[in-house]
């Protein structure tokens, strides 16, 4: 087992089926603000009636191994914390929205108060053992999260078991989130 | 009086067959010909709608230019217009006369009356255009080309118009 | 096929690429006419410089010549060339207040621009005027709303609609009548640049005799086109088409046949006395396809005749989408589904499967409903029996 | 000019890796700037009080994070078999009903006439008073059976009560002749016993699925969407037989676009093969069931061939999936679905639903149905028993008979109010608590000329939806959140019972449900019927249970502990029908003069160039009862009109444009937005129900999207049941001009 | 009708985000380009004094540095409307962080300032200094001293400053297009090609800036020729840009498209390439080989196109994302 943590979430895209109860439970947990959202749901229909597929995806920051958001930053409001996750400090934030344009996932938005803000995975719940709110929440248990550097966690054995893949791996980001097929 | 004939000018009828090769290669590719004065339209639209939205909304003929949000500004005859000034330029330039703040006037005239023609025409014009649905070159030239009647009819009326002015309009040119 | 984009040939912003391109040599010729120059363009109007008319009038007829060889020689589609409406009282009136603004600005729109473009300050302040003018009439036109109308005006008619004559016949008339016309300008020129004591345009007759003599010549030859017969009628395209099984047709029909349009081929009097259901009549009076081309191209086209089709109507090639015909067409199809089927003679599944499937459509199509008769029923009441539940 | 291709990737990617690689070591390098920050937003309670939900009717255990006063969050309780510590959206969004800024705020007495909103504010005292002596007056002029009341919602329970004791038992909740009765119907006459709700189904260990129009995970059972979920997780396959790509038949191996209204069809096809192949579950059959022979010589013609031309499903694809789903039996779960009036021949649907899971051998059998305990808590009597007897509901109008009635019948409750109408008596007012008629019934111009002609009309609601407008007296109730109900210990894989309690005082001036039903009692004359003190009578009945109101207001939950709810684990299975077994020949039927055995209907199609009106739901909604919660309408919004997108692109309508949509009868709701979709039969739509509300008071929701309600002006009545069939409306869709 | 169709429904709509980026409006785009400008006034003012050293030089040459500045403040005022948390704008300069090129065009920029501040007062002629001397708040603010010090320290070192000030503008310059360029996550900006272009636009509407104003006729005349060989690098920057697109993965392809066919293919090619590129270009070519008489013409295209080539980049590489 690696001494450093490596927070990350795995996504069923098979158990998902798109409620939303993920997103909301973000919203009221964060308090973020009305016309907003950290986290959300994605519905890809494919081909054509009447052979189609399917998959839905809760999304949300992919806390990158890479991230180019914390590149970005010139002020270091964006860095890397603990476990890996990607946060944001906000009071050293200016909203010059760098980060945001340099997101492949579109994660971040900018807080009506001027700050940058997007998905914490929920670390003030973490740092005491929960889960974070949208995976508490799932009524699908669609969602996983954990330590992927330790191999006994359920992360890790999901993503040994099964097919995974991550979105936009062309960006060269390692994202930590994680979709399985 | 006497035009100012210029050496770079073309020889008309080789300016008339350019002009048509010009017209007939828009009509080629576009299916409708060239313009003018719909884009000055256009523009004056749009800065009217700046300074006076609501009034230019609830105007029936204007705020068809502005209706669900359209912008007035995104039209084939602005970019047209845009190329025309362009190609005037570059024309001008290749020719060296280009100039800087010039006035045609006639020798006596001053340059306030010249200039106070120059609007009042425009405004003659401005208001003519949209009532014809076209101007010199959206009516007469390109409608004659596609011998559209009422566009032969118009062109009639502007020579009509034309020449029954002229003599009281000529003192500017003395 | 010309028009480009009329015809789907390229999309809005790149119109709008060209439009700025096109705009270009417009301002070009425009500038090199001379058309900059106030003093010009009104000499027009004082008749010492006839060069609006020449250049007009030259310009019309090279297009016009120009379109009548284009579209003879079967590459232009003239109906789709947007071709301005005839509103005679707006025309009328707008061509005499145009006319009167021309000669006292000495520009017309289009060339005030050039001229602004060329750094005359007289055309940027007929822009100026220009712009006010059109406000003016937005302003006004609660007024003039009617008149502006016209009743809708006469539509959209040329030349070649109103008299009947071909395009190619006209085209070379307007070449002639220009040429004409531009003999007597070239004497009216001379009588008033005597009578103004200046010199009359000195333009090289070389130039202009070579010019006309070809835009004479090319309309000449334009006639030549109207001898080419319609590339759409010596031309048909012929599809060969895939057949689609009679049974199949039968069980899409059954489906609901939305992925189809069903199209009978026979004359529409056999037609309408009776056909596949879902099937339309081709309309009689459509050769050139204008309905099928109507069609969105979502769904298949499905033919069939009194018997198979050999080859589809030449129309067909209009519609753009996917087309089939019924193997054996409405006869097959009567054999198929609407007589009653016989059990197989040799029982194997395959043969059970497709008998039981014929008598399924054949019981469908003759109106039967469930192959069971439901009792007649007198219904008698039960009491009621209330179980609690939930919402929903 | 000869550039390769190659070199080209070569620019545009240098700085593609110069940026991943100084992001590697930037990262690095600069990962501690921040040291051990974490953003907190500090939501969670001071108080995390149990209760639970009333958003929907599934009434999952909630906890309630309460900070200074206000409540930040509800989360799911762990301990609660039905949330197991998960909530679906509309649960975790019940704050947004909590603190919706339109809720009535004080009671409203009419000005007006009915239909004019003209309401003067009150106070609890007068609007009380002017029931209680309304409804005396009533009582004393056409009888007290003469008022019907119209309920939907746990906290209904108070009011039934305090009904009773007044001497009505016309009590029409519209979720039974408009949803769940075909079903309950069905099983009932084929088990002798309802599917109830909680369905007791378990989905959990089932190995094939079969849903028929059925779209779990859209409608949001929280439960059953967990072991939905779970089985898919084990690896359970779905067959999903919906005109409609839905969310689960996008999971599914087999996804049947079956044409609208033939699922019967389909349904005998399948049992053709599965009784012609002999795969059905023999012993079990012999066993528990009767009437084989009769069924099977009923469904000796209904081939896969004949089901194909009637359903639009290729004939070998029905025998393949007859033999997959026979392949997994018993766990091999036909879903009896929720929502089950759709064409008017839906009991009969039903029957062939129950009949193949009986064929199957579900009934009692893991991953099929369960058979439930209940944890039995001892009642509590009032001070008086009621005693008197009720007349029969008036639901069914003169001359016609429904054979298998069961609880009222909503709407035809509704048309008993009617002026003229044929029926024993007459309905002379309307007691409406939280259902908003107006989006509920069918034939809504009949719902509305019903209102006018009403003595009386009281309605008890949180929001002012439409039918508080129509009503004389409207009561702000105080929401599930502000209130104690009573308590809840439904049939279910374990007992147990779960306490609903105020988790914030009342907002506003609105009250409780027990509150409002204990002071009208007094007003007339009924208290001695009602359990007038709400906290001691669950004391009291809690106390029997050997805890007290305190300890359960801790603990929220009591679970019984695991009991045996299978056949498998040594239960047999008793079936309360005529013949005591499972009756897949119904002689009750035959008795009524209807098929005894399943039967197709062929429908009618609808008038050319319309499609067939399919109605669902969003997971995010509980109907028109949440579209107003603006917590809620974030993750969805406003319903969109679902079109195939051939069908579009023919119409001219791409994904986005808004139209109206227009019924047969020329009835219209909209403007809705369209999606053109693949996921669609090219031969009907789909909306969501609940929006498209008129009501002004419903700031949000009002004009959002389209109300099916008001394109449902026909109906098909069930012989069986007397349910309302609500997909035989057709619409066209016609441009929005605004 | 057999083609793969993929629908995409997603419920996140996000203000400035969806339904595809929108946070930059016309401050980014206007930063852009006055920062370009400055750059290339930086360059060209160096570049000519490097080039016509023993010449006089005109008078807005001289106060040519000024210009700059003030655009430069003009530019940063649009930079600092646009930051969302405006009070935290000093934020920028509690720390340098080495990967953000915003950290570094911020760093530039404090650079800039006295480089041209000491390039103007250096460069001033004799009587121009005298006069600086002399103005109220030169004397007010006792700065004398150190003015007369500047002034030696220039004449010491005038060919350094102008070398760092050539360094200084090729910084700004490129900076500006490597605040694009660098961005993974938007395909139409993410090229290499984007420093070059900013830079090389920057210098060509530098030189637009300064033919406005009354030159020596020998500077005019290197300035034109340098305009012609900026817009002719930029053009096949263009050019190089989209076919290095074109030929990219299907993102950077659908991001070529948007100007090839695409929605922003009428506004980039009459405004930025023919408006602003090749008619200017034509025009300069024609004054220098035709010798036609010098007008504003050409540099105020130039200036209208660099404005709309900044602008349309903008616009369009935030509606270009990788999926």
């Amino acid at each position: 087992m690696s001494a450093t943590k490596r927070y990350s979430m795995v996504v069923d895209t098979r158990r998902c089926v798109g409620c939303s109860a993920c997103v909301l439970a973000c919203m009221a947990e964060n308090n973020v603000p009305d016309g907003y959202c950290r986290d959300w749901i994605v519905k890809e229909v494919k081909g054509r009636f009447p052979t189609l597929t399917q998959e839905i995806r809760s999304e949300r920051c992919m806390h990158c191994t890479n991230p180019p958001c914390v590149d970005v930053c010139p002020t270091g409001a964006s860095f890397v914390g603990e476990g890996g996750a990607v946060l944001i400090q906000q009071d050293d934030c200016t909203g010059c929205k760098a980060c945001i344009a340099s997101c492949p996932y579109d994660a971040r938005y900018v807080h009506p108060e001027g700050h940058v803000d997007k998905c914490t995975f929920c670390m003030h719940r973490v740092k005491r053992g929960d889960n974070p709110a949208c995976v508490s929440v799932c009524p699908t248990r669609a969602l996983t999260f954990g330590d992927r550097n330790d191999p006994g966690s359920e992360i890790s054995k999901l993503l040994a078991a099964r097919k995974w893949k991550v979105l936009e791996p062309q960006a060269g980001t390692e994202p930590n989130v994680f979709f399985l097929e | 009086m006497n035009p100012t004939h210029h050496k770079a000018d073309w020889n008309p009828y080789v300016a008339g067959v350019a002009l048509g090769l010009v017209l007939l290669l828009t009509y080629a590719l576009m299916g409708y010909g060239l313009g003018g004065s719909a884009a000055v339209t256009r523009v004056a639209v749009a800065g009217a709608h700046v300074v006076a939205p609501t009034v230019i909304e609830e105007n029936a003929y204007l705020g068809t230019y502005v209706a669900n949000g359209a912008n007035p500004l995104d039209d084939w005859m602005i970019f047209e217009v845009i190329g025309v000034l362009l190609g005037g330029v570059l024309a001008a330039y290749s020719a060296k006369r280009i100039r800087r703040k010039n006035l045609f006037k006639g020798p006596t005239t001053s340059r306030a009356t010249r200039i106070a023609f120059a609007i009042v025409g425009g405004i003659l014009m401005g208001f003519a255009a949209r009532l014809a649905r076209g101007c010199t070159s959206g009516q007469a030239l390109t409608g004659g080309s596609v011998m559209a009647v009422g566009s032969w009819i118009f062109m009639m009326a502007v020579f009509v118009g034309g020449y029954v002015t002229a003599p009281f309009a000529r003192r500017q040119w003395r | 096929m010309m028009p480009f984009y009329q015809t789907g040939g390229f999309d809005y912003p790149v119109a709008m690429m060209l439009a700025t391109l096109l705009g270009m040599g417009f301002g070009f010729v425009l500038e090199r006419a001379g058309f900059a120059r106030a003093d010009v363009l009104v000499a027009q109007f004082h008749g010492t410089d006839m060069r609006v008319l020449k250049v007009m009038f030259t310009a019309i007829a090279t297009t016009a010549v120009g379109i009548a060889l284009l579209s003879g020689v079967g590459v232009m589609d003239v109906s789709k060339l947007v071709i301005p409406g005839t509103y005679l009282g707006p025309q009328i009136v707008g061509g005499l207040l145009l006319g009167a603004g021309f000669v006292i600005s000495g520009y017309c729109p289009g060339t005030a621009v050039v001229a602004a473009g060329s750094g005359n300050l007289d055309g940027l302040y007929t822009i100026g005027g220009v712009m006010v003018g059109s406000l003016l009439f937005g302003f006004a036109y609660p007024l003039l709303d009617a008149f502006y109308q016209a009743d809708g005006g006469l539509g959209k008619i040329t030349f070649p609609d109103v008299l009947g004559v071909p395009w190619a016949v006209l085209a070379l008339g307007v070449a002639v009548m220009a040429i004409g016309t531009f003999f007597l300008a070239e004497k009216l020129e001379k009588y008033y640049a005597k009578r103004a004591q200046i010199d009359p345009p000195s333009d090289s007759p070389k130039t202009r005799n070579r010019t006309l003599l070809s835009l004479g010549a090319v309309a000449a030859a334009t006639l030549v086109t109207m001898a080419i017969p319609d590339p759409h009628v010596t031309n048909p395209p012929s599809r060969a088409l895939a057949s689609l099984d009679p049974i199949e047709l039968a069980t899409r029909i059954a489906d609901g046949g939305d992925g189809m349009y069903l199209v009978d081929l026979r004359p529409a009097a056999d037609c309408a006395k009776g056909s596949i259901p879902g099937a339309m009549c081709l309309p009689a009076d459509d050769p050139d396809g204008a309905f099928l081309a109507s069609l969105p191209p979502t769904r298949q086209l499905v033919l069939f005749g009194a018997k198979d089709v050999a080859a589809a109507p030449v129309s067909v090639s209009k519609y753009a989408g996917a087309v089939l015909k019924v193997a054996g067409g409405l006869e097959a199809f009567q054999a198929a589904v609407m007589e009653e089927p016989k059990p197989p003679t040799e029982a194997t599944p395959e043969s059970i499967a497709a008998f039981r499937l014929r008598a399924a459509l054949h019981a469908h199509f003759t109106g039967a409903t469930a192959p069971v008769s439901a009792p007649a029923p007198t219904i008698k009441p039960v009491t009621r029996a209330v179980k609690k539940g939930g919402g929903c | 000019m000869a550039i390769s291709r190659r070199s080209f990737i070569k620019i545009s990617g240098a700085t593609f890796g110069a940026a991943a690689v100084a992001g590697g070591i930037g990262s690095r390098l600069l990962a501690s700037g921040h040291g051990d920050y974490v953003p907190n937003p500090d939501t969670d309670g001071d108080q995390v009080i149990p209760s639970f939900c009333e958003i929907c009717f599934w009434k999952c255990g909630i906890l309630a994070h309460v900070k200074n006063g206000h409540v930040t969050k509800i989360v799911g309780n762990p301990d609660h078999p039905l949330s197991q510590g998960r909530l679906c959206p509309r649960g975790t969004g019940g704050t947004g009903l909590l603190y919706d800024p339109d809720r009535l705020k004080k009671p409203l007495i009419r000005k007006d006439v009915r239909g004019k909103q003209v309401f003067e504010e009150v106070s609890w005292e007068k609007a009380l008073d002017y029931i209680a002596e309304r409804l005396t007056e009533l009582k004393k002029k056409h009888g007290p059976e003469s008022l019907a009341i119209f309920n939907h919602g746990y906290g209904a329970s108070w009011f039934k009560q305090l009904f009773k004791a007044y001497g009505t038992d016309n009590f029409g909740a519209p979720s039974y002749a408009q949803c769940r009765g075909a079903r309950e119907k069905a099983f009932e006459l084929t088990f002798g016993s309802p599917v109830g709700s909680p369905e007791k189904l378990d989905i959990e260990n089932t190995r094939v699925l079969t849903l028929i129009g059925s779209h779990l995970g859209e409608n949001m059972h929280n439960t059953q969407v967990q072991e939905l979920a779970n089985a898919i997780g084990k690896g359970a396959e779905l067959v999903v037989v919906d005109p409609r790509f839905s969310t689960v038949a996008g999971k599914a191996r087999y996804w049947l676009p079956i044409k609208p209204g033939t699922d019967t069809a389909l349904l005998l096809a399948w049992m053709h093969v599965i009784i012609g192949e002999r795969l059905y579950d023999i012993d079990y059959v012999e066993k528990y069931a009767i009437g084989l022979d009769k069924l099977t010589e009923h469904v000796k013609d209904k081939t896969p061939e004949w089901a194909a031309v009637e359903t639009g499903i290729a004939p070998e694809v029905i025998v393949e999936t007859a033999r997959f789903i026979a392949g997994a039996h018993p766990s091999s779960l036909i879903h009896p679905g929720r929502r089950s009036n759709w064409h008017g021949n839906d009991t009969q649907r039903g029957r062939a639903i129950a009949v193949l899971n009986a064929l199957l051998g579900t009934w009692g059998r893991k991953g099929g149905f369960f058979l439930p305990t209940s944890y039995a808590v001892p009642k509590v009597a009032a001070a008086k028993g009621i005693s008197h007897t009720f007349r029969e509901p008036p639901d069914v109008p003169e001359g016609q008979v429904v054979p298998f009635l069961g609880e009222a019948l909503a709407h035809g409750l509704r048309d008993a109010s009617l002026p003229g109408a044929k029926v024993a008596y007459p309905i002379k007012a309307w007691f409406v608590y939280g259902t908003n008629l107006v989006q509920a019934l069918p034939e809504p111009q009949k719902t509305i000329e019903a209102l006018k002609a009403l003595d009386f009309v009281v309605a008890v609601d949180v929001l002012p939806a439409e039918i508080t407008g129509w009503a004389d007296v409207v009561l702000p109730e105080a929401t599930y959140l502000e209130r104690y109900d009573d308590l809840h210990a439904p049939p279910w894989k374990e007992g147990y019972v779960a306490i609903r309690q105020p988790v914030v005082p009342p907002l506003f001036d609105s009250k409780p449900g027990a509150w409002i039903a204990s002071e009208l009692g007094k007003r007339l004359g009924l208290s001695d019927y009602l359990h007038n003190d709400v906290e001691a009578y669950l004391d009291e009945r809690l106390k029997k249970l050997g805890t007290n109101l305190a300890e359960m207001k801790e603990k929220g939950v009591l679970r019984q502990g695991k009991e045996p709810v299978f056949i498998e684990e040594g239960v047999e299975p008793t079936f309360a029908t005529p013949s005591g077994k499972i009756e897949l020949f119904s002689q009750q039927i035959a008795d009524s003069g209807l098929n005894p055995l399943p039967e197709y209907t062929r429908l009618d199609g609808g008038p050319a160039g319309h499609f067939r009106l399919l109605v669902g739901r969003t997971p995010a909604h509980t109907f028109g009862r949440t579209t107003n919660n603006r917590f809620l309408s974030r993750v969805y919004d406003e319903n969109a009109v679902w079109l195939n997108a051939d069908r579009a692109t023919e119409l001219g309508f791409k994904s986005g444009d808004r139209v109206m949509v227009v019924n047969q009868d020329g009835a219209t709701a909209g403007p809705i937005t369209v999606r053109a979709t693949q996921g669609i039969r090219s031969d009907c739509v789909y909306m969501v129900h609940g929006y498209g509300h008129t009501a002004n008071g419903l700031q949000f929701a009002s004009g959002r999207g389209a109300d099916d309600t008001q394109l449902v002006t026909k109906v098909a009545i069930d012989p069986l049941m007397g349910g309302t069939g609500i997909n035989v409306n057709f619409v066209r869709l016609e441009r929005f001009e605004a | 009708m057999n083609q793969q169709l993929v629908e995409v429904i997603s419920n996140r709509a996000n203000a400035g985000i969806d339904p595809h980026l929108h946070i930059w409006g016309w401050e980014i785009p206007a930063y852009l380009f006055l920062g370009g400008v400055v750059a290339g006034l930086m360059i060209l003012l160096a570049g000519l004094e490097l080039r016509h050293k023993e010449k006089p030089r005109s008078a807005a040459t001289e106060w040519m540095p000024l210009v700059a500045v003030a655009l430069l403040s003009l530019g940063m005022l649009f930079l600092f409307l646009d930051l969302a948390n405006k009070e935290h704008v000093y934020r920028f300069y509690m720390t340098f962080r080495p990967t953000s090129p915003m950290s570094w065009g911020s760093w530039i920029l404090l650079l800039v300032y006295p480089a041209l501040l000491l390039m103007y007062v250096s460069g001033l002629s004799a009587e121009r200094r005298e006069w600086l001397l002399s103005i109220k708040p030169i004397q007010a603010l006792r700065l004398g001293a150190l003015v007369r010090w500047t002034m030696a320290f220039g004449d010491k070192h005038r060919s350094k400053i102008l070398w760092v000030t050539l360094g200084a503008g090729v910084g700004l310059g490129a900076y500006t297009g490597l605040l694009l360029g660098t961005m993974v996550a938007r395909p139409q900006w993410n090229s290499a090609i984007m420093a070059p272009l900013f830079l090389t636009s920057g210098i060509s509407t530098g030189a637009a800036v300064m033919l406005l104003t009354r030159l020596d006729k020998r500077e005019s005349a290197t300035l034109v020729r340098w305009d012609i060989a900026a817009i002719a690098v930029e053009l096949s920057l263009l050019v190089v840009l989209l076919l290095g697109l074109s030929s990219g993965n299907v993102y950077s392809q659908e991001a070529a498209a948007s100007f090839l066919g695409g929605p922003y293919t009428a506004s980039f090619w009459s405004l930025v390439v023919i408006a602003g590129l090749v008619v200017p270009l034509t025009l300069n070519v024609l004054e220098v080989r035709r010798h036609t008489p010098m007008t504003l013409y050409a540099p105020a295209l130039v200036l209208i196109g660099g404005l709309a080539l900044r602008a349309i980049l903008v616009t369009a590489g935030q509606a270009s994302g990788l999926h």
